[in-house]
């Protein structure tokens, strides 16, 4: 194939999945949390389509699509959560959602 | 009626029983008289199994199977044996006492009360019947449920020490006990304990001496028990006491030494040095006890050692020692608890400092307690007597030495009894004892007289157990060939 | 025959359950009369048991079990009795004396408002020792031995209210309890061997030698317990806490002679164990003296009685020890008339005199209760072995047996005899001379008070007259040299050892030496205690030994009873309180505490818990490449 | 020959255009995650988005690419930014906050999870994911795509509807509490 | 050019789509139906929804003997599935009985015109993630799995956060300095927010995982069906293929997620607490047996070849979450954490009888998802009728008394807690039993000890509760009763319906411990579908 084997692209996913996880470790602001969160998928969705390309068949690419349509349910509930925290004039700091521990 | 079904309704009736007094909403009055009639009828039905156990015929009786689960080879097996038949028997007498008690002291919230209580005849008994070892252990542990309740709810004023204590303790030998269990079954292929067999794995054999140590219990496993008979209502003590005890030996005697016959031998000094450490260890304890449970609850400690000893001596005279000192420390340690609950009421407190001189006016409170602590120590001529005579002339062909403790124990035993008849019953009259303070009452009377009557019956003759408690001449043997 | 045995032995067990199962619903009065008609027809059941073994001639014995009492692998023992000669005897003894000290009580008990608890527990009493004695087996009489140990216990602390009775009650019995132990521990031994405890078929042959000497000194030691000799002596004088009649029945006449009984009836074993058997008369003879020594001082009138009864069954001892069982046995029967006597003499002094015990406080009494002093120097003379009273038939052959043995020990047996004559002698006219001649002291005036104008009520004094007659013409059963029915009797059940089977020659001069040293004893006590020409010898050491007892108490106190109840309370503060009973809430805290620290993990911090599921991814996919 | 010269002149833009892509994937997926105004992170985002369509491209994958644009970048990231906008900026800057092992905990997992499945693709790379490459033409079109939909994966497709009827049905009940009449 | 469609055994999909129906018009409810009727109509929708997919799951398992895939080999047809939904069913016809009274901010407003908000809604995603966890159950290939996954998961997500309040006071970064069981002040609405929160994004971090797990399986083996993973890792001799086990192991992370195991818990105690106390007992026994159902089958049909690895790693993270979950749960006070720190350890013994990866282990796994369904059910059931009595958070403190004031709910809540505890009342003690011997034939000793010894502690607790419940005086109560029922006149809470969910939960405890037989026999047609 063209350019570089499936493997690179399977590494550059890799890498934008670690990125995604640290920036919901270390991230406190929910809307960065759920972009963050939104990396994560799409690294899934690149490691997809990468081994869908490589093994030649159609299940990752599908599979890719279903996962945008999840992630967008996600971000619509996730937003929708921050509206609800935002209309109890509570702070989108994940920091101080801990009223519940122990 | 089949025969055989008797061993399952001496099980399911009291069961039935509690569920029937959940659900019906019946007065406080309504409730004990219907629990003490259940009672009642499961010792009727005792009798007659009793009158129907063939004594002449080697193996199992009144036999009742069914499969449980049928991939691991479980089934709900329910039997008995001589022995057995004595210990349920010993169960259905003492609970219906006990559960008499619970009536005549009016305990209140009557309904979950008397329930648990036939809950625990129901369990117990089970335990006694037991074939299979998933079922044993699902009564073994059963009985904890009513009593954790019992103590929780109606003990004394730290019972809720007492009876965490006793429930964590009881239930970490107990489920090591099914970690032995599993692997036994699945090794073996089946739980059955009639049908399966033996095994030398001393790791198992371990796994549920553990369990029954602490039930029984064996010194240094009796950390429960103080509190636990302290703290618990006095005729909840004498279950405890009298039968739940009982069921740990039994344990030791139906599975342990049974189907464990080389871990037996190999182990077999270490357990006897553990009973007789229980038995001077709970003497010298009990003489140093300063109120009334106290001094009872470390002689039960002495006298699981002592039928420990029994059974571990391997001997036809222990075999059949343990098994009469089982039944007629059953049926002491019930009334003496129960007359510790009656003096209790009467005094408010169970403190040797605060009683004494009770014998001057109540006649039948002396008699008992008298009678009962001398049948206790073992005078001679009595039915403990004749268990204890037994069980060390048993260890003795064992060793000498045990025998020895065993009598110096007997020494002891003289010592803490007379001491607690003396603290209770004569001297100057206790602080806290009262001129109106009445003699037992005809309830109470009711009660623990024909617990008296059956041990001076058994006095008159033990051989009525201690010789038809195991199929043939030689119980050693009968064991040997597991019972068949 | 047997019919006879079963009655004697159920008639006291009947009266027992029928006062109890009374309870206040009879008169006091009728409780008395039950019981003592019950040990009257258990004296009647032991006559018709003597003279149908009587016309049996030559016969052993006879064995009648009801059933099985307990049974064990191919051990049994059935609740089985055996009349022979030996228990016939006892039977009659205790029965008969048992009877009239029954009767005694009637008049002695009257006015105590537990009469009816006196009465059932005497009457059990009677039962226990008939058990004892008539048992067919060892384990029978094991029961017996225990039931007179606790009967003892219960009328030693009859006054329950005191708590020097209720002490001496618990020593009583746990002295006993452990003789009760070493029987027991013999008879495992016996068990173990010969699988049997009965006492036919080979009763106790075939044990090793260490073996028959374990069981033979096992038997001592319960026999030692029970008859007071040392060194499990110290209960007895403790036990005239009861009231006098018990004192009488058990602690003279029946219960503490049980030992010599138990002696005779194992003799087979005993006699296997010969040098056990020597210690057992050896016993005998150290008891006779220190119990006499100690009498000396004892200012008790029941004590002074009660050291005297020890130092008799020393005597017994010492002839059974030997193998002269009939003579012991013969003094057994002698004894029980005259030291029963003794004490009901003195519980009529103690009744008059309003429970005053102390001698010191008694002088004159004699001129204030003429029939009491008659009958208690009639007694007093039987005990020292004055010829005629029946002590002397008695003591005499025994001492004249130790010395039919010839040995070293023998003679030493002997001397001890002889000397603790001098003793009784001595003790015994202390006593009489204290209490009973001059004028009465204004002590006794003060508290002195008839009973309707005689010196008891007739129950008391017809049984005091019966037994004062006893003391008396008793011993004329049997005087060894020239004429022995006593021992003919005995002789299927008990033959007398032939090395201890004096000649004539050996009974005439212990005859005449024991009496001399009896007279003697009388009249340094007349010399003393009388007209006071000689001083009591100052010897503070001495006498305070001797008002202690040698020590005994104080010994077993700091040896045994302190010793253990420290252990047992350091195993209680050291041991149970902070390991047993501690270590599971110490576990369980520790596991509340892993618990906290769990907890902590748990910090409410979104980011820290997808901190841990990435944490956890990683350490899978990281297990996974390593393991794979 | 020329088809040759002509593929690796191809290959050498295709490299090109990838490395390009990689760095700005990569570029902005750390801008995501270190901006302090969301408003920021949400476009970069964007850029991020993009970037993967481009590679989706390289990819065959055309549809999925063109979806990519469609759905993400038009609609979510939208999405965000009217959220964001409707919250006001809150700024908030990365590495704070949290137990003080949180950051070490944070680089440490994600770094190790990062390591794990490069390694794990790094060995792998000499083995079976060297392929030729060659795909049919129809490979990542619409055509073929919905034809793989609907044959081989038409359960996931409308399991797809569901899900995001769900999620729309969520974000009402979420975002639309009515107002309190008393 | 024409299409070809897939055949599509509507039968076989019957299940969920009779709930997913019943989900569409329970949603029509919400606007077509008047107010005053809406909850009642809802409710009722969701009840025949559950009983008509029960109905229908025992008959596709009565008629699915031998198990096949359908759909193009996108969801099995087969007993397992079958078995799985009829038990998801059951839960969900039991939660909307709970549900009926199901009162939005624990009742603690007086306002009868909020009582109802969103109460159509609520029924219509409970239905909705019933049917996700219907398909997830059947998942024939990782896409399915992953989207059915997402689609329950985003419905539960809104559920915990449906009960928000956002009139109530904004106390959100207060707590820090508040003990747990001083929280009774704050708002517990806000509580239900952050439940959502939480869980949606820890729950979006797992399904990363696991899709990029599932993106590496599928790179290893290029299929994603599971048989064909199967199939591909043995004629390729795959089995230590670096794809394949990163890929596994994120898969089991994102799925530990799901069933709640340590060390993927965290979330888990305050999302439980947090969450309506509806939702909590609906979550707590449905997701753990569609998670564990799924595991076992994702495993032993695509895993077969790497089950050293697997069973090795679910073993450990049995062992931990038994540890975590014990323990943590000995310091609570709330009920529901402890009960949801229960259902940590609960989720390690269930793992014990997946990890052992056998025939045995599957039917233990199975027959232990009965009783222990019932009783977490039956358990937060009775927690949310004590919550509806008192208008707080229900913690030991204020339990006391409840036993002798509610006799029935106490005498079950007794029996649960004992079942838990694995006391032979009711089938946990059977359930036990069963995993342990799976571990023990496994060759496992050491997790068979690791599990009595996790019982023993785990004993503490479970009493605690029961003490808390009869052995405290009522005196102690420090919370008025109250809460909407005293406000709204005196009429006692309509509380039959609950009483006949916990009944039911009650029963179904009580007759597994006896129709053991039975149960196993339906487990082992149910575990036919496995290669094992």
């Amino acid at each position: 194939m063209l350019g570089p084997d499936v493997a690179w692209y399977v590494a550059v996913a890799a890498v934008l999945f670690g990125i995604g996880a640290l920036g919901v470790l270390i991230r406190r602001n929910t809307l960065v949390v759920l972009l963050s969160l939104e990396l994560m998928l799409n690294a899934g969705n690149l490691a997809l389509i990468a081994l869908s390309r490589h093994w030649h068949n159609g299940s990752g690419q599908i599979f890719a699509l279903a996962v945008m349509a999840v992630a967008a349910s996600e971000v619509c509930v996730g937003l929708g959560l921050v509206v609800a925290l935002n209309r109890r004039r509570l702070s989108l700091d994940v920091d101080t959602l801990s009223e519940l521990r122990g | 009626m089949n025969a055989s079904s008797l061993t399952s309704i001496l099980i399911w009736l009291p069961i039935a029983g509690a569920i029937l007094i959940w659900i019906l909403p019946l007065s406080r009055y309504a409730t004990g008289s219907l629990a003490l009639l259940f009672s009642l009828a499961e010792v009727g039905f005792w009798i007659e199994q009793a009158a129907r156990f063939d004594f002449t015929r080697s193996g199992l009786q009144m036999e009742e199977r069914a499969t449980w689960f049928g991939d691991l080879h479980v089934s709900y097996h329910v039997g008995v044996y001589g022995f057995s038949m004595w210990l349920v028997g010993l169960t259905v007498v003492a609970m219906a006492a006990c559960t008499g008690y619970g009536f005549w002291v009016g305990r209140d919230r009557s309904r979950a009360y008397f329930g648990l209580m036939l809950l625990l005849t129901g369990a117990t008994v089970g335990v006694f019947v037991a074939q299979d070892l998933l079922v044993f252990y699902a009564f073994f542990e059963a009985m904890l449920i009513p009593l954790y309740v019992l103590i929780g709810v109606w003990g004394g004023a730290r019972r809720m020490e007492a009876t965490i204590k006793f429930v964590i303790y009881t239930m970490a030998g107990s489920l090591l006990m099914l970690a032995a269990i599993i692997a036994y079954g699945l090794k073996s292929g089946t739980f059955d304990l009639v049908n399966g067999p033996t095994s030398a794995s001393r790791w198992l054999f371990l796994g549920f001496m553990l369990a029954f140590v602490i039930k029984a219990p064996l010194f240094p496993f009796h950390g429960w028990l103080p509190d636990a008979y302290r703290e618990a209502p006095p005729e909840v003590s004498a279950v405890l006491s009298g039968v739940i005890a009982k069921a740990g030996l039994y344990g030791m005697l139906r599975i342990a030494i049974a189907k464990f016959p080389d871990p037996t031998s190999f182990y077999r000094t270490a357990v006897l040095a553990l009973a007789a450490a229980a038995l001077v260890y709970g003497s010298l304890l009990a003489f140093r006890s300063t109120d009334f449970r106290g001094v009872v609850a470390y002689s039960s400690l002495a006298q699981s050692g002592l039928i420990a000893l029994g059974l571990f001596a391997g001997t036809d005279l222990g075999f059949d020692g343990a098994v009469l000192q089982m039944v007629a420390h059953g049926l002491i340690s019930t009334s003496l608890f129960l007359i510790a609950g009656a003096v209790e009421r009467r005094t408010t407190t169970g403190e040797f400092r605060f009683l004494g001189g009770m014998a001057r006016g109540r006649p039948a409170l002396a008699t008992l307690l008298m009678t009962l602590g001398v049948i206790s120590l073992a005078v001679p001529g009595s039915a403990s007597f004749a268990g204890e005579f037994l069980i060390l002339a048993g260890v003795f062909q064992r060793a000498w030495w045990w025998s020895a403790i065993g009598a110096g124990a007997i020494v002891l035993a003289a010592m803490y009894m007379l001491r607690l008849i003396s603290a209770v019953l004569h001297e100057a009259r206790g602080s806290t004892v009262a001129d109106e303070a009445l003699d037992l009452r005809p309830g109470e009377l009711a009660l623990v007289v024909p617990l008296v009557a059956g041990l001076l019956f058994l006095s008159a003759w033990p051989a009525g157990i201690s010789h038809h408690s195991f199929f043939g001449q030689s119980p050693a043997a009968s064991v040997r060939s597991q019972f068949k | 025959m047997t019919g006879g045995a079963w009655l004697c032995l159920l008639a006291p067990l009947g009266g027992t359950s029928l006062i109890t199962l009374c309870g206040t619903r009879i008169p006091r009065v009728a409780a008395a009369w039950i019981a003592t008609t019950s040990v009257f027809v258990a004296f009647g059941g032991a006559v018709w048991a003597f003279v149908s073994l009587r016309s049996q001639n030559g016969h052993r014995g006879e064995f009648t079990t009801a059933w099985t009492w307990l049974e064990s692998g191919n051990f049994h023992a059935g609740l089985q009795l055996f009349v022979d000669p030996l228990s016939t005897v006892m039977m009659l003894i205790v029965s008969g004396v048992g009877g009239l000290i029954v009767l005694y009580s009637i008049g002695y008990m009257d006015g105590d408002d537990e009469e009816r608890r006196y009465f059932a527990y005497i009457s059990f009493f009677v039962f226990s020792m008939l058990l004892l004695v008539e048992g067919g087996n060892l384990l029978l009489l094991l029961a017996g031995w225990g039931l007179v140990g606790l009967s003892s216990y219960l009328l030693i602390g009859f006054w329950h209210e005191r708590p020097s009775a209720v002490e001496a009650a618990k020593k009583a019995f746990v002295m006993n309890a452990f003789g009760d132990a070493t029987m027991a521990l013999a008879f495992f031994i016996l068990i173990a061997h010969t699988h049997s405890l009965s006492f036919v078929s080979g009763f106790g042959v075939g044990l090793s030698p260490t073996a028959v000497n374990l069981v033979a000194l096992g038997l001592l030691g319960g026999a030692a317990a029970k008859s007071a000799q040392i060194p499990l002596q110290t209960w007895l004088p403790d036990a005239m806490e009861g009231p006098t009649p018990v004192s009488a029945l058990i602690h003279a006449a029946t219960m503490v002679t049980a030992g010599v009984y138990l002696i005779a009836r194992t003799h087979f074993i005993f006699e296997q164990a010969r040098t056990v058997e020597l210690i057992a008369a050896g016993t005998g003879a150290l008891t006779l003296l220190v119990a006499g020594l100690i009498a000396l001082v004892q200012v008790d009138i029941k004590r002074v009685i009660a050291y005297s009864t020890m130092s008799q069954i020393g005597y017994m001892f010492l002839g059974a020890g030997v193998g002269a069982y009939s003579s012991g046995m013969f003094h057994l029967m002698t004894h029980a008339f005259f030291k029963a006597l003794l004490f009901m003499t003195a519980g009529l002094a103690i009744h008059a005199l309003a429970g005053e015990q102390d001698i010191r406080n008694m002088r004159g009494l004699g001129r204030l209760m003429p029939f009491t002093k008659w009958c208690f120097l009639a007694g007093a003379l039987a005990l020292v072995g004055i010829p005629p009273f029946s002590g002397f038939f008695s003591k005499d052959s025994i001492v004249a047996s130790t010395a039919a043995l010839g040995t070293w020990y023998g003679w030493i047996f002997w001397v001890c005899g002889i000397a603790g004559a001098f003793l009784t002698g001595l003790y015994t006219f202390r006593l009489w001379f204290l209490v009973f001649p001059g004028e009465p002291s204004p002590f006794v005036r003060e508290h002195h008070h008839k009973h309707h104008g005689r010196e008891g009520a007739w129950t008391m004094l017809v049984p005091v007259g019966v037994l004062a007659v006893l003391a008396t013409v008793g011993g004329w059963l049997q005087w060894s040299p020239q004429w022995h029915p006593f021992s003919d009797w005995l002789e299927p059940a008990a033959r007398t050892l032939a090395v201890a089977a004096p000649t004539n020659t050996q009974e005439y001069y212990t005859s005449v030496a024991t009496v001399l040293a009896g007279l003697a004893g009388i009249a340094v006590a007349w010399a003393i205690y009388s007209e006071r020409k000689l001083a009591i010898p100052a010897a503070p050491f001495w006498r305070r030994t001797l008002e202690h007892k040698f020590w005994f108490d104080e010994l077993y106190d700091a040896v045994f009873y302190k010793p253990t109840a420290a252990f047992a309370a350091a195993l209680r503060r050291e041991f149970e309180e902070p390991v047993v009973l501690q270590t599971g809430p110490d576990l369980g805290r520790t596991t509340l505490e892993t618990g906290g620290f769990v907890r902590r993990i748990q910090t409410g911090l979104l980011r820290t818990y997808v901190l841990f599921l990435a944490a956890g991814a990683a350490g899978v996919v990281l297990a996974f490449l390593i393991a794979k | 020959m020329s088809t040759l010269v002509a593929a690796s002149a191809g290959n050498v833009l295709v490299w090109i255009v990838w490395v390009v892509a990689v760095f700005s994937c990569l570029g902005s997926g750390i801008a995501v995650i270190t901006f302090s105004n969301p408003f920021y992170s949400a476009l970069a985002l964007i850029g991020n988005l993009g970037s993967l369509a481009v590679m989706y491209l390289l990819l065959s994958a055309e549809f999925v690419a063109a979806a990519q644009v469609l759905v993400y970048a038009g609609a979510v990231v939208v999405m965000f930014l009217f959220v964001i906008a409707y919250v006001g900026p809150r700024r908030e800057t990365p590495w704070s906050g949290g137990p003080s092992w949180q950051t070490v905990g944070a680089v440490g997992a994600a770094g190790a999870l990062l390591v794990e499945i490069v390694v794990a693709v790094g060995m792998q790379a000499n083995g079976s994911l060297h392929s030729d490459g060659r795909v049919g033409a129809a490979f990542g079109t619409p055509a073929w795509v919905g034809r793989v939909f609907l044959i081989d994966h038409l359960l996931a497709f409308e399991i797809t509807s569901v899900v995001l009827l769900i999620a729309a049905v969520g974000g009402v009940i979420l975002g639309s509490h009515t107002r309190r009449t008393a | 050019m024409t299409l070809h469609t897939t055949h599509v055994d509507w039968f076989g999909l019957g299940p969920v789509f009779v709930l997913i129906g019943a989900s569409f018009v329970a949603l029509l409810c919400a606007v077509l139906v008047p107010r005053a009727v809406r909850r009642l109509a809802s409710a009722t929708i969701a009840g025949a929804g559950f009983t008509a997919a029960l109905v229908l799951a025992v008959w596709l398992y009565v008629d699915s003997a031998n198990g096949h895939t359908i759909v193009s080999g996108a969801f099995y047809r087969d007993r397992w599935t079958a078995l799985g939904q009829v038990i998801l069913c059951a839960i969900g016809l039991a939660t909307t009985l709970l549900g009926v009274e199901h009162i939005p901010g624990w009742g603690r407003s007086s306002d009868p015109g909020r009582r109802d908000d969103h109460i159509a809604e609520f029924f219509a995603l409970l239905l909705a993630s019933g049917a996700g966890m219907a398909f997830f159950v059947g998942a024939a290939n990782l896409m399915v799995l992953f989207l059915s996954l997402e689609w329950f998961s985003i419905a539960l997500y809104v559920m915990c956060a449906i009960d928000y309040d956002p009139f109530a006071a904004s106390v959100g970064g207060k707590a820090a300095d508040a003990r747990p069981e001083d929280r009774d002040a704050f708002g517990v609405a806000g509580g239900s927010l952050e439940a959502g929160l939480k869980y949606l994004i820890v729950g979006s971090f797992g399904a990363g995982t696991l899709l990029f797990g599932s993106a590496l399986v599928y790179g290893a083996a290029g299929t994603v069906s599971f048989d064909g993973i199967a199939r591909a890792v043995a004629s390729q001799g795959l089995t230590g293929d670096t794809f394949l086990v990163t890929g596994i192991a994120l898969i089991v992370a994102g799925l530990g997620f799901k069933m709640s195991a340590a060390p993927f818990h965290m979330w888990t105690p305050d999302v439980y607490e947090g969450a309506p106390t509806t939702v909590t007992a609906w979550m707590s026994s449905a997701t753990k047996v569609a998670a564990l159902l799924l595991a076992f089958r994702l495993m032993t049909t695509a895993f077969p070849h790497d089950e050293h690895l697997w069973s090795w790693a679910f073993a450990i993270v049995a062992t931990v979450s038994l540890a975590i979950g014990n323990f943590a749960a000995l310091v609570q006070r709330n009920v529901k954490r402890i009960l949801a720190y229960s259902s940590i350890s609960h989720a390690g013994f269930m793992l014990i009888g997946l990890s052992a990866g056998s025939a045995l282990g599957g039917r233990a796994l199975m027959y232990y998802l009965v009783p222990y369904s019932a009783m977490a059910f039956g358990s937060f059931a009775i927690v949310a009728a004590r919550e509806r009595e008192l208008g707080v958070p229900v913690t030991l403190e204020n339990l006391a008394g409840f036993g002798w004031e509610r006799p029935f709910l106490g005498v079950a809540m007794w029996f649960f807690m004992f079942g838990f505890a694995g006391l032979p009342l009711g089938g946990g003690f059977v359930g036990k039993f069963y995993v342990l011997a799976a571990a023990y034939r496994h060759g496992w000793v050491w997790l068979v000890i690791v599990g009595v010894l996790a019982t023993l502690v785990s004993l503490y607790y479970y009493l605690g509760i029961v003490r808390a419940m009869y052995m405290r005086p009522s005196a102690e109560l420090q919370v008025q009763p109250g809460g909407s029922v005293a406000v709204s006149g005196g009429a006692p809470a309509k509380e039959e319906l609950l009483h006949v969910a916990v009944g039911a939960a009650f029963v179904v405890s009580l007759g597994s411990l006896f129709a053991v037989q039975p149960l196993i026999e339906l487990a082992r047609h149910a575990a036919r579908a496995f290669p094992l």
